[in-house]
């Protein structure tokens, strides 16, 4: 009797601590919309299909896994628009050291997560020690970067060995390996931001960064370190999409709009731009609201630029739902 | 203050470190392919020995030694090239069928040779096809994919399709990815699937998985597998350079100021296209290559690039393209910066382009890559189905318009972003369905 | 005697002090362009040091320098408008089709699009101001449903032609200037809205309320300042701006799908590197406009070395960055 | 003064607590200490005061460890240390309430103390603990019924969130308690909670250090006072051995003769110009009270009675939903402060700083703002202002004394005191009829609290309404030909002039409600 108590306690105490952001509300009303005008104009794939299901999760994967950094850096009150050329650099940086051999896969692992490291630092640095306003320092990075990029690569460089397609195609049991990653970033960051001290201290640099710096909290350090987790998060998401497309192109971040995408399926999860509010759970509610929607249009035959009017609209009135009642004006 | 000053400098200092470092890398990325000769190409040995044997003919166009001139080993191979060229002079075998259904070398294929697929032979029409599209993002895939549409309709008429499920990648290989997975995901839905994929490494692993439970048939940009029951274009991208690159070595007997545009890297098509080009101009030293860029589709930087080049060389005496998007954009940048036009153009062959080179008297090529290629791939997997014999490498014919048969490709009445190559003169709805198109009209899933 | 002697060299010093303060205020924009612009000279003396190469140079320049005025109007009021470049897709891409080949519909279709581009500055205004959704969010939404609904309107890819005439304002000269030898119609509209922009911005009642509430919303609407309505109006001149800056880009280049995009981000920097704080509270048209013209000058200075094109991207990120860090640690300085 | 301070060391046999030896600190253009020696010892609460620019707040931040010093050295149990950021200051046991509000509104109060040292278990947050450690915090300053551990601060009142601000200092378990004006945003019954507390701590052996304008309190609270002048010591006396008008005198180095300008005689005041009845909005109810030409009507309450909410409705910023107002016989309905402003009306705001300065505008544009934001938008003006209004700017930069060298200087680069002018002068230049000053002289030093007053009573006396809003009762005693009382959110009544603390005490706490305020305006009449 007691034990089941005490599980009971502690599930709700879970359930509390995870906080179900009201996103999940929009999530929900996207899928039932999404699926029921399946149902009447198509063949009702979303709702009777759990492959499709899944594989609405797997086409947010890459999108995913980076917004969950994008939610860190946002969360510090910062912003990051290099992920997308991070993530061509470590497409490209591991397929070429890779270069179709097994053996390679962890020096490029290796090489990339250093690369990652590393481009988070410069962003850190230059947005806490140089003082410059983190959109013009990861805007700046990002031009950098991609001039690198194109200066050295314009076309698919190397391969990735076929062992190493399991991140992109493999399947524990019914699952997808992408997914159980996905979830793991997610929980990762999810630990990060609420049970560790680093999570505690970034949502103090974001909600005000003297009261964080008078409370003893490293505001730089902590900055940097988010900075380094969100380009860590782009180098995961680019190993990811390599692993997908046999080799890495120049190109594969930008196409994706990983950066526009990333900032905006995480304030539709109701992480605030100014940062210090927010997490990653709303986050990811805020990629599979786009997974359903691109199955959703694929399923109505509809023309996918249509789509793009949809999140247009969706980014607005979800970010609306939160701000409309705040006193504040926006900025 | 001090101190923030320094760490500018440094910074700095360490990005034109990173700088210098990598832009050595392009000489690093050819090594390995001297090295590994397992690599999955089998004909890159001698590609890997041009760089060494051309060396002074490299040094005299400096457009030649661009990163954006290179040619990664995966995009060349010297067979192709050879049976391409070959290709081009050859008359199709049944010259008696329309344009878009000859075939000019014989790989006969039906469904009885893929018994993994005898569910899908078993079926009767009306056929549901998927169509897995890289996008309807420039004026030759609205052209092509009006093309595909109309045939669907005719077949609809027919009663030999019913439902065409058309998924837009919108230029994204991620989102065609999924977008095949769906298709995988769903059995039943569809009894065949067209791909036009986007670009041809990062299409091939889905690309093979879907093979594994439906025939595909794959058009345009081809991925690296054979999988496919059908694979189908025109010639290909090594015709297309050729007929180009030919054009303007013929017409510059005394050589020249070359500027080469591409549209964009790592698109099998377009990669041949330059391939074959560059071993042209490198052929024919009196060919100075004097840049390489890409500029997409985009004619502000199309514009922007000619005038740089035009005030650092001064003249331009020839312009190659790897796609005439905006080739008139580019003949129109050199009337802007009050120079003399190209003596020598290559286009393609979008009514505009044929148009202005015939108003303006320019000696201008337009090597055609065929949209009619679009309807084929419908065509191709009805006949399939129904178990008809298709070509397996169906190599379709690649006419290119000269100055000699210019005035027959002309067609003031179609709209100026049409080409003229469509093969879709037959169709019950030419020519409205092309001179106003609506490809938001067509209905994928009909009752 | 000696007195007036000794008055005299104090003013000379007064006056050497004041011109001495006076360069101390220059914007770093105005050495870096001149710098850039006079290495380029010595490269290549026909293209930078006549005439008519000068005028060949602002002639792409100035597409750029239309928008970054309008996004500076924002970027000053403490905002941000991301939809810049969609609504030169729009331009572009919408106009080529109704147009449908027709010279005549020239003057209908640029109505229409600075019809359409009023309504989008004020949906965007409007959400910002009453759903109080930030405007990098709402703007951000905002390109992405223009450049939706245009690819949706077109169908993907371009359907039809930017007439001569439509296309004259971003493309053609007035030649046989005296002096000027040409001068691009372009460079005309942009001096024209330059002023008109100047005037508004820093020579009327309107401009110092835009620096106000980029300074400090709260204490504007304090003093009076109706802040719902100056947003409004500010990113509906943002948008028209766009429209216009998007005729001579469009004039310039021609049709395309690609074309417009990443335009928002270069109208930024230009912003930037003209001295525009992001957050708001500071901005000035003319340093915009040289911001604006010393990115297209860095992508000739590259060219002209001979540099590869990406480089560019390198040095402009390089510079935007180096330029905001000089004028965030030197603010701290004074301090 | 020094012969005292030597006094005061010899009777004390015990070792100080923490100790200060000639601390300076400069910043460019101002000494902001110079060679200040101080001593705190353990189980005593130190009032240090001064007029604002004294040196006190950077001496704190220097002990904090927010600032370095220029020279001299901290000494802390004798010990010499030196902090190169608060934590270390916090770890070696000293913490400071800054007068700021200093939390994350979105955080949890559990995590809003134990921010920057939540508790750990192996490397994770123990979250149990630290909301059980939060509850003892709470239970500590015995607040733990009143405010969850759990509790979002934004869902806090600003009083409470005063408190948990106070609740993270105590947490530190430091030996020394620096209080920057903590009382500032408190009503009267939570400053008595905080005596308490700094009485329990005080027993514990805390040494606090305490900042205040407020006389009163620091009498009521210190053993000591030290009073700064200019970044140099004045000295420091014993509590008994000082009464304040001699402290006043220490710390303006003179006497001053008189606090207040007289009141407006019977015949100064004019017609009503600003009348309400009835009105209401969402934040306060039922205002009924008339305001006349040349008087100065004080509106008292405490903290939370709505006083400036009132002001806030009556200038447009949360406008009245119900009732009417009625401006110069005119009904009136402002949607926004525009409105406002353009019926002549003037509001200058509690919070100066962030709610009036434009910090990176030019002076000019600054005091400009209010005529321009008038008027049409797209008029055209001359850099100096539009051709009528040159001379505006020289005027009253000259009347209010703003010390700069030219009016193009971004107001940024001037110091506090000059900022406050140019908000000043904005509202003057504004040409306004009716005065609303919420807390004119609140962070505002003895001197020029005076001729703040003067100003204030000057305008009256030109036939301006005035409605002056204070929490000091001296002030609205002082000042005011009339005092409304506000308790609950709403008008409690009103007083005449010179009615004594203890009536508006009565009032304010809910007590007394005195008719309706169209009868007691007759009697101010008197």
């Amino acid at each position: 009797m007691t034990t089941i108590t005490t599980t009971d306690n502690k599930l709700k105490r879970l359930a509390r601590s995870v906080r179900i952001p009201p996103v999940y509300i929009f999530l929900v009303v996207v899928f039932l919309v999404g699926g029921i005008l399946d149902q009447i104009l198509s063949d009702g794939q979303i709702f009777t299909n759990p492959l499709i299901l899944l594989n609405i999760i797997v086409r947010s994967v890459a999108l995913g896994i980076v917004a969950v950094g994008q939610t860190l850096v946002i969360i510090g009150a910062s912003i990051d628009l290099s992920v997308a050329y991070t993530i061509s650099i470590t497409a490209i940086m591991s397929s070429y050291i890779m270069q179709g051999k097994t053996e390679n896969v962890l020096t490029a692992i290796v090489g990339v997560l250093a690369i990652g490291i590393a481009i988070g630092l410069v962003n850190g640095l230059i947005v806490t020690k140089l003082k410059v306003n983190p959109f013009i320092a990861t805007l700046g990075t990002s031009l950098i970067i991609k001039g690198i990029i194109n200066a050295s690569f314009s076309n698919y460089t190397g391969s990735v060995p076929k062992s190493f397609e399991f991140f992109g195609y493999g399947m524990v049991g019914p699952i997808p390996v992408s997914i159980i990653i996905l979830l793991l970033i997610v929980f990762i960051g999810w630990f990060l931001l609420s049970r560790t001290q680093f999570g505690a201290h970034l949502y103090g640099v974001g909600g005000n960064v003297e009261v964080a710096r008078l409370s003893g909290v490293r505001t730089d350090r902590v900055l940097i370190g988010a900075h380094i987790f969100c380009s860590m998060t782009a180098v995961i998401s680019g190993l990811f999409l390599v692993s997908q497309m046999r080799a890495g192109a120049p190109w594969v971040g930008p196409n994706g709009i990983f950066d526009l995408n990333s900032i905006a399926t995480t304030v539709i999860g109701g992480t605030a731009l100014s940062g210090g509010k927010g997490g990653v759970w709303g986050t990811l509610a805020g990629v599979l609201i786009f997974g359903i929607l691109d199955t959703t249009f694929n399923q109505l035959g509809v023309n996918p630029y249509l789509k793009s009017v949809f999140q247009g609209v969706i980014i607005v009135l979800a970010v609306a739902s939160y701000t409309i009642r705040s006193k504040k004006d926006a900025a | 203050m001090k101190k923030n000053l320094l760490f500018v400098v440094s910074l700095i200092i360490v990005l034109t470190m990173v700088l210098t470092a990598c832009a050595n890398t392009p000489v690093e990325t050819e090594a390995p392919v001297v090295e590994e000769p397992e690599a999955p190409v089998a004909t890159e040995a001698p590609a890997a020995e041009e760089p060494a044997a051309e060396e002074p003919v490299v040094a005299a166009n400096p457009g030649l030694q661009m990163e954006q001139a290179q040619v990664a080993m995966q995009f060349w191979s010297d067979e192709e090239f050879a049976k391409q060229m070959e290709l081009m002079s050859a008359a199709p075998l049944n010259p008696d069928d329309p344009i878009y259904l000859q075939y000019l070398e014989e790989s006969p294929t039906d469904i009885t040779q893929y018994p993994q697929y005898a569910d899908f032979a078993a079926k009767a029409p009306p056929y549901n096809i998927c169509f897995s599209n890289a996008g309807v993002n420039n004026p030759w895939r609205v052209v092509g994919y009006i093309d595909m549409r109309e045939q669907v309709e005719q077949y609809r008429t027919e009663g030999l399709v019913k439902n065409f499920i058309h998924l837009d990648a919108q230029g994204n290989d991620a989102k065609q990815i999924a977008d095949i997975q769906d298709i995988i995901n769903t059995p039943g839905k569809c009894d065949l699937l067209i791909v036009s994929p986007n670009t041809s490494e990062a299409l091939t692993p889905i690309v093979e998985k879907a093979c594994e439970v439906m025939p595909v048939i794959q058009f345009d940009r081809y991925t690296q597998t054979d999988c496919p029951v059908v694979s189908e274009r025109s010639i290909g991208g090594y015709a297309f350079g050729i007929s180009g690159a030919n054009f303007i070595v013929e017409n510059l007997p005394e050589g020249g100021n070359v500027l080469a545009f591409r549209i964009l890297p790592g698109v099998d098509v377009l990669e041949h296209r330059w391939g074959a080009a560059r071993k042209i101009f490198e052929q024919n030293p009196q060919i100075n290559v004097i840049g390489v860029e890409f500029v997409g589709y985009d004619s502000f930087k199309a514009n922007t690039v000619v005038s740089d080049y035009l005030a650092k060389y001064g003249t331009i005496d020839a312009v190659w393209m790897d796609a005439g998007g905006t080739a008139v954009t580019i003949l129109e940048a050199f009337k802007d910066n009050e120079a003399a036009y190209p003596k020598v153009m290559v286009g393609e062959d979008q009514q505009d382009y044929l148009q202005y080179i015939k108003d303006n008297n320019i000696l201008g090529i337009a090597p055609v890559f065929a949209t009619y290629q679009w309807r084929t791939a419908v065509i191709a997997a009805v006949k399939f189905l129904q178990g008809e014999t298709v070509q397996h490498h169906w190599y379709l014919p690649q006419p290119e318009i000269t100055p000699e048969n210019l005035d027959q490709y002309i067609n003031p009445a179609m709209p100026p972003l049409h080409y003229a190559m469509c093969g879709c003169e037959d169709m019950t709805n030419y020519p409205d369905a092309w001179t106003t198109p609506d490809i938001n009209k067509y209905k994928d899933v009909i009752d | 005697m000696t007195t007036t002697t000794a008055s005299s060299a104090k003013e000379i010093n007064q006056i050497l002090g004041k011109i001495w303060n006076g360069v101390r205020r220059i914007p770093p924009v105005f050495p870096i362009f001149l710098l850039i612009f006079i290495i380029l000279g010595f490269l290549n003396p026909k293209g930078y040091q006549t005439m008519n190469g000068i005028m060949t140079f602002f002639r792409p320049a100035a597409p750029l320098a239309v928008l970054a005025i309008g996004e500076m109007l924002v970027l000053a009021m403490g905002g941000f408008d991301l939809s810049i470049g969609a609504i030169v897709t729009m331009v572009v891409l919408a106009s080529s089709k109704l147009l449908a080949n027709d010279p005549e519909k020239a003057l209908p279709a640029i109505l229409i699009m600075i019809g359409i581009g009023i309504l989008i500055g004020l949906i965007n205004g409007l959400v910002v101001s009453f759903l109080k959704v930030p405007s990098f969010i709402t703007t951000l939404g905002m390109m992405l449903l223009v450049r939706g609904a245009t690819l949706y309107y077109i169908g993907g890819a371009p359907q039809g032609y930017l007439t001569d005439n439509w296309r004259q304002f971003g493309r053609n000269y007035i030649q046989d200037v005296p002096f000027f030898v040409k001068i691009p119609y372009a460079l005309i509209v942009l001096l024209v809205l330059g002023l008109i922009f100047y005037i508004l911005f820093h020579r009327t009642n309107y401009g110092k309320q835009v620096l106000a509430i980029g300074d400090n919303m709260r204490a504007a609407q304090l003093s009076g300042v109706r802040v719902k309505l100056i947003r409004v109006v500010t990113h509906i001149l943002c948008s028209v701006l766009a429209v216009l800056g998007g005729i001579l880009v469009g004039g310039y280049g021609g049709v395309n799908v690609t074309i417009g995009e990443g335009m928002e981000m270069q109208a930024i920097a230009a912003c930037v590197i003209g001295g525009v704080l992001l957050g708001g509270g500071k901005g000035n048209v003319i340093n915009v406009a040289f911001g604006a013209f010393t990115l297209q000058a860095i992508v000739n200075l590259l060219n002209q070395l001979g540099l590869p094109k990406p480089y560019t991207d390198v040095i402009q990120g390089s510079i935007i960055i180096f330029v905001v860090a000089y004028s965030a640690l030197s603010s701290q300085r004074k301090r | 003064m020094t012969d005292k301070q030597e006094i005061i060391q010899e009777e004390s046999n015990v070792k100080p607590l923490l100790e200060v030896r000639c601390i300076t600190k400069k910043f460019p253009g101002v000494q902001a200490l110079d060679d200040v020696s101080l001593q705190f010892y353990s189980g005593e609460v130190h009032a240090v005061v001064g007029e604002n620019g004294a040196g006190k707040s950077t001496l704190m931040k220097i002990l904090a460890g927010a600032y370095t010093p220029d020279s001299g050295d901290i000494l802390l149990d004798g010990v010499k240390v030196s902090f190169s950021h608060p934590s270390e200051a916090q770890h070696k046991g000293i913490s400071i309430i800054y007068q700021e509000f200093n939390l994350l509104p979105e955080r949890t109060v559990a995590y809003n103390i134990f921010l920057g040292r939540e508790p750990t278990k192996a490397g994770v947050i123990d979250i149990r603990k630290m909301n059980r450690d939060a509850k003892e915090v709470l239970k500590e300053i015995g607040i733990d019924k009143i405010i969850s551990p759990t509790a979002v601060v934004s869902s806090l009142s600003v009083a409470e969130q005063q408190l948990v601000e106070i609740a993270k200092a105590i947490s530190f378990k430091s030996q020394v308690l620096i209080m920057d004006e903590p009382t500032a945003a408190l009503t009267y019954t939570e400053v008595n909670l905080l005596d308490n507390l700094i009485k329990r701590l005080k027993t514990r052996g805390m040494a606090i250090i305490f900042i205040s304008h407020r006389l009163i309190e620091v009498f009521a609270i210190a053993e000591k006072i030290t009073v700064l002048k200019d970044g140099k010591l004045v000295g420091t006396v014993m509590t008994k051995d000082v009464n304040p008008e001699q402290l006043v005198q220490m710390m303006v180095g003179r006497e001053l003769d008189h606090y207040f300008p007289p009141l407006g005689q019977p015949e100064d005041f004019g017609e009503v110009v600003l009348s309400v009845r009835g009105a209401s909005n969402q934040l306060i109810h039922d205002i009924s009270f008339d305001l006349r030409k040349g008087e100065v009507l004080g509106v008292a309450g405490l903290q939370g009675s709505g006083r400036t909410e009132l002001a806030q409705a009556l200038f447009g910023v949360e406008p009245f939903k119900t009732g009417t107002l009625t401006i110069n016989g005119k009904t009136s309905k402002f949607r926004q402060p525009y409105f406002a402003i353009k019926n002549r009306i003037g509001f200058v705001t509690e919070d100066r700083k962030s709610e009036g300065i434009f910090s990176r505008q030019p002076i000019r544009d600054n005091m400009l703002l209010t005529i321009r934001s008038i008027r049409n938008m797209f008029g055209l003006i001359h850099k100096d202002g539009t051709l009528r209004d040159r001379k505006i700017v020289p005027t009253l930069g000259n009347q209010l004394d703003i010390r700069t060298s030219s009016y193009d200087r971004d107001v940024q680069f001037l110091s506090g005191g000059n900022q406050q002018k140019v908000v000043l002068a904005k509202w003057l230049a504004s040409n306004a009829k009716i005065f609303i000053f919420d807390e004119p002289t609140r962070g505002i030093d003895v001197e020029s609290k005076a001729s703040i007053h003067d100003m204030i009573r000057g305008l009256a006396k030109q036939g301006t309404a005035i409605l002056m809003i204070s929490s000091e009762l001296p002030e609205v005693i002082g000042m005011s030909d009339r005092i409304l009382v506000m308790a609950d959110r709403t008008l409690m009544g009103e007083l005449p002039a010179k009615a004594s603390e203890e009536e508006i005490m009565l009032m304010a706490t809910g007590h007394k409600k005195i008719g309706n305020s169209a009868e007691t305006s007759a009697v101010g009449k008197e």
